[in-house]
């Protein structure tokens, strides 16, 4: 339905991407995969427990999902770099979701540790797709450090409260019209993320927001469906907006 | 008798044995894990020649559900 | 994809009804037509032309579509009434999108006028789906006159700014669980159709966001598209909002 | 010779008419169309037997693109 | 501070009008509307208890407010006709703040009845403030009716989620030039105030806000302030809005 | 009115802080500054004009305001302290609006650049008052630089368009409760700076919404009384919000 | 022996009384209240002269706190 | 015969002069401004000490409208 995104060299069908967190269960997560149309998944680097007892979670996932591993619960660039470099030993994938969180309470994330993460690890390789404040600035830095897209925010990890600032979005595809956006965390509900696309992003990364939904697999359909729904209109030029009406039949013409 | 941390608990060992080994000895997974020795990351290939030394600190991670 | 809606003993399959006015062509009318996966038109009663120079509009449409004419340009109850007598006698159907306007700068209904109105069709067999603004009061009596659905406005007819009270609709929907509700007007972009029907909404009527757009068969696409995952959105139960985080990524178990 | 408003607008006619001609006379599309003669609906099966007076008001409606 | 503001022949000097309603104490009243600077309160009408107990509620009240009775709990035209009667025969006012509503979990008001009423008790010569949704054309039959004024509401009585649908208040700030808006119910914090007189409102009507802050007397204050600075800002006129920036400081003659 | 605000030892009796630019006249910022009751002026560091035409724009300022000389035009951290050292030469303080801007379309802040020379002049004792984006963590990063106080943005410089990140501030203020928070640029109107003071803010910084409304003097004594009633209203406790109605009056008791 | 229906709740009067003597008899506040009978406001100077009747409906109000 | 760049514009000067002089050479203004040469601010105190030499780059401030 939509057109094709392209990111570091990779063509990629749907524009959304999904998380692997806090299903209920696997099946509820395979099912909700499959039903999003999403073709590329975010996991964990984890330490393995001691005691001897461990399934490979990787066992659950489509074996045509691309796997996306995160640097999620790091707190510094040091942390995040080794974790990236461990994922990649383990996985032999040069992407990686960069994630340096500033706080446990809020998970925002610490632009300065992430763009000093970033730089070090485009230079080993990586692929990089920094998630960061909807800071157009931060964004160019980020760009110039070698990564192939840039991942801001549209509210906190895990609070479904929507994209809070439209505006920067909105400036930061007007400033960058020809960098990958993709707006990573705070989505909600479809509209959320029908927003984002219409603000002009050119894909979208989510978690919460299907593997907390009452019906898992219904609203990863739904969240499909408003991603291609918010691209088509972004691409197909909104109306005038107006604070006053426009008639739609004749005023004209009606019978007196 | 050494020391190790591994996974930040602490481990003893009679004696120095090399990465391959520990792996076994504590029967960890080999698929899609990785292995940081001293915040250095051990290629899989290099584990039997990778000799766990006292003191040393490893890290030995998979993955699993996140977002 | 989405589920069926009945309405006045009629399947739909799909949620979203769209206007036949104010496109650029007849061929680029069709195309968004199709696009929409609508099953329900609007056309407006309009006097014919004396210079004997007549086509007919409705050739132009889909016999697949229903057509739904509407009273769009009366002021009052009595113009309302005599133009869907005409519209049945035209048209042979009983169905009528009740529409009395209360100016003609901002198209705003007169809800008096219209309920008079809805009370007097009723009576005559018709099945009125009254526009009116979005008055829980006022539906409760539209109801009670025997409409088999309310229809009221997310905002001014053409305006295009979308929902402009999520909470009227969210009240209404929670007051009225029985009742058909179809938000009519006002619609800009997908997102405001996603939102209508996440709040609860069972269909949308529009027409200038769709005719008005660059390209009309492609936001037909997305409005289609909209309104389905606003559906199943609210279907499958939406994730709790916070304005804290939540970590997707387990906390504990990162690398120290 | 008699006057009426049709569709707002006066017209002379030498004689009354019945509304079958009337609609002929001036041409008017015959397909899903509807007549109303001062405010009353009149059936299509009727128009022959409705003769146009001086001083009628019809209105002749059809069809347009509306929301 | 703010200018003065005339309604049915009688200067004001304060745009706040408070409710008496949910105060903890008294005193905690007295203190909340000496601080509010309010020269007009509204006051319900209710049933003398049989009990033989009963004080004046209305000593409580400075003398020096004017009382604006009000028609609370009535659900259809005649019983608020029958009690702004009553409250003209015990207080000796034609002033009657008339509120029909049309359930009792929303206290969403019955514009119907509400007209019908106010069409009958300004032909007995009241001076009728009637409180309705905010509906345009409801406003001009309301005004049409012959009362002094119209009183929009700005979300449900009691919620407290100030201004939902900022366009309509707007809209009818414009088409409604030379008409008393005053904006009843709904209001929240002061910036809710301060929003609704910079739409244009001449004056607001509140209670809960008040009455069920921690410290009813600070937020009256608070509110007192907000109306002043609404009023201000709106008669100031405001600078354009823009979505980039424009710089404050001269963007040239910095060092190099 | 409102309490005083503590700001690096310094008492200040308004929490209001205004710019001196863009004003069409001296008289007019003269009658603003004087109508505001700021104790708090932030002026521009510039290169004087060689052609030997120069009056000190300072003497057109109250000579009981404090001056804040800012670093605006600055687009590295090694101007903004050059510029910084000059002015303290100059004006003989160590007081300092630091602001570092990531380019000239969106004056957006560069958070690197700006902690970077937060860092510096805090070293040789300046009082720093960094202008930075709505970022928690930055904020955190600035106050263990030793800044006095941080400086978020509303919305872009001169956009007028208010708080953009309601939950970001909110956030902050939670998150921080012990530091000093001033709320700097984007504010359009009198309910953005209450709407900034009731989420937290300690104080305001604006310039554009006054120096470009239509009357100056006017919108800024709004803007000194829309401050005050945010502060508290803040202070007061706001009521709870409800989606519902909670009647003001007895529910009971009407008559029947 | 009468019975009427006052602010809603059914009373027995052994005789029909003059209003006015009712305020008395209930002890009912006279300052700023006002008096309905069969829904019609009954003014005060007219207590006195107003019969209370077997089957009446009086409404009895004063005011309270409101919003 | 000298050349300086004083606040980004290129300047001859015919010999060496200390700043204090070169204020008044070019009639700046003394009050509420601040002197910089080749990045380095020179107090007031020091103008009279300081010779300005081929190359140097001055920016001579003050203070403007700004937010």
């Amino acid at each position: 339905m939509s057109d094709q995104f392209s990111l570091a060299g990779i063509i990629f069908g749907s524009r959304l991407i999904i998380g692997t967190g806090k299903y209920r269960s696997y099946d509820e997560m395979k099912a909700a995969h499959a039903a999003s149309g999403a073709e590329m998944v975010t996991v964990a680097v984890n330490r393995v427990p001691l005691d001897g007892k461990t399934e490979s979670f990787l066992d659950h996932l489509d074996p045509k999902m691309q796997i996306l591993p995160n640097t999620a619960g790091c707190y510094n660039a040091d942390h995040a770099i080794r974790t990236a470099r461990l994922a990649r030993e383990a996985l032999e994938t040069d992407w990686i979701k960069l994630e340096v969180i500033g706080d446990q309470v809020t998970l925002l994330p610490d632009n300065e540790q992430t763009l000093e993460a970033a730089r070090v690890l485009v230079g080993e390789g990586f692929i990089v797709l920094p998630y960061f404040t909807d800071d157009l600035i931060m964004a160019k830095k980020l760009l110039d450090a070698g990564c192939p897209a840039v991942m801001p925010l549209a509210a906190p990890i895990g609070s479904g409260m929507g994209v809070q600032n439209p505006s920067n979005l909105r400036i930061m595809r007007e400033q960058l019209p020809d960098a990958i956006i993709i707006v990573d965390a705070g989505v909600g509900v479809p509209s959320d993320a029908a927003i984002a696309m219409e603000l002009g992003a050119d894909a979208i990364l989510m978690n919460t927001a299907i593997a907390e939904a009452q019906e898992p697999a219904q609203m990863a359909t739904a969240m499909k469906l408003a991603v291609e729904a918010g691209r088509l209109g972004h691409l197909a030029g909104r109306m005038p907006k107006r604070l006053y009406a426009s008639a739609s039949s004749p005023i004209d013409g009606a019978i007196k | 008798m050494i020391s190790i941390t591994l996974n930040g608990e602490k481990r003893e060992l009679d004696k120095e044995i090399d990465l391959e080994s520990l792996i076994d000895l504590f029967s960890l997974p080999r698929k899609r894990v990785a292995v940081e020795v001293n915040h250095a990351v051990i290629r899989r290939v290099d584990w039997p020649d990778t000799a766990v030394k006292d003191g040393d600190i490893l890290e030995v991670v998979h993955f699993v559900g996140g977002g």
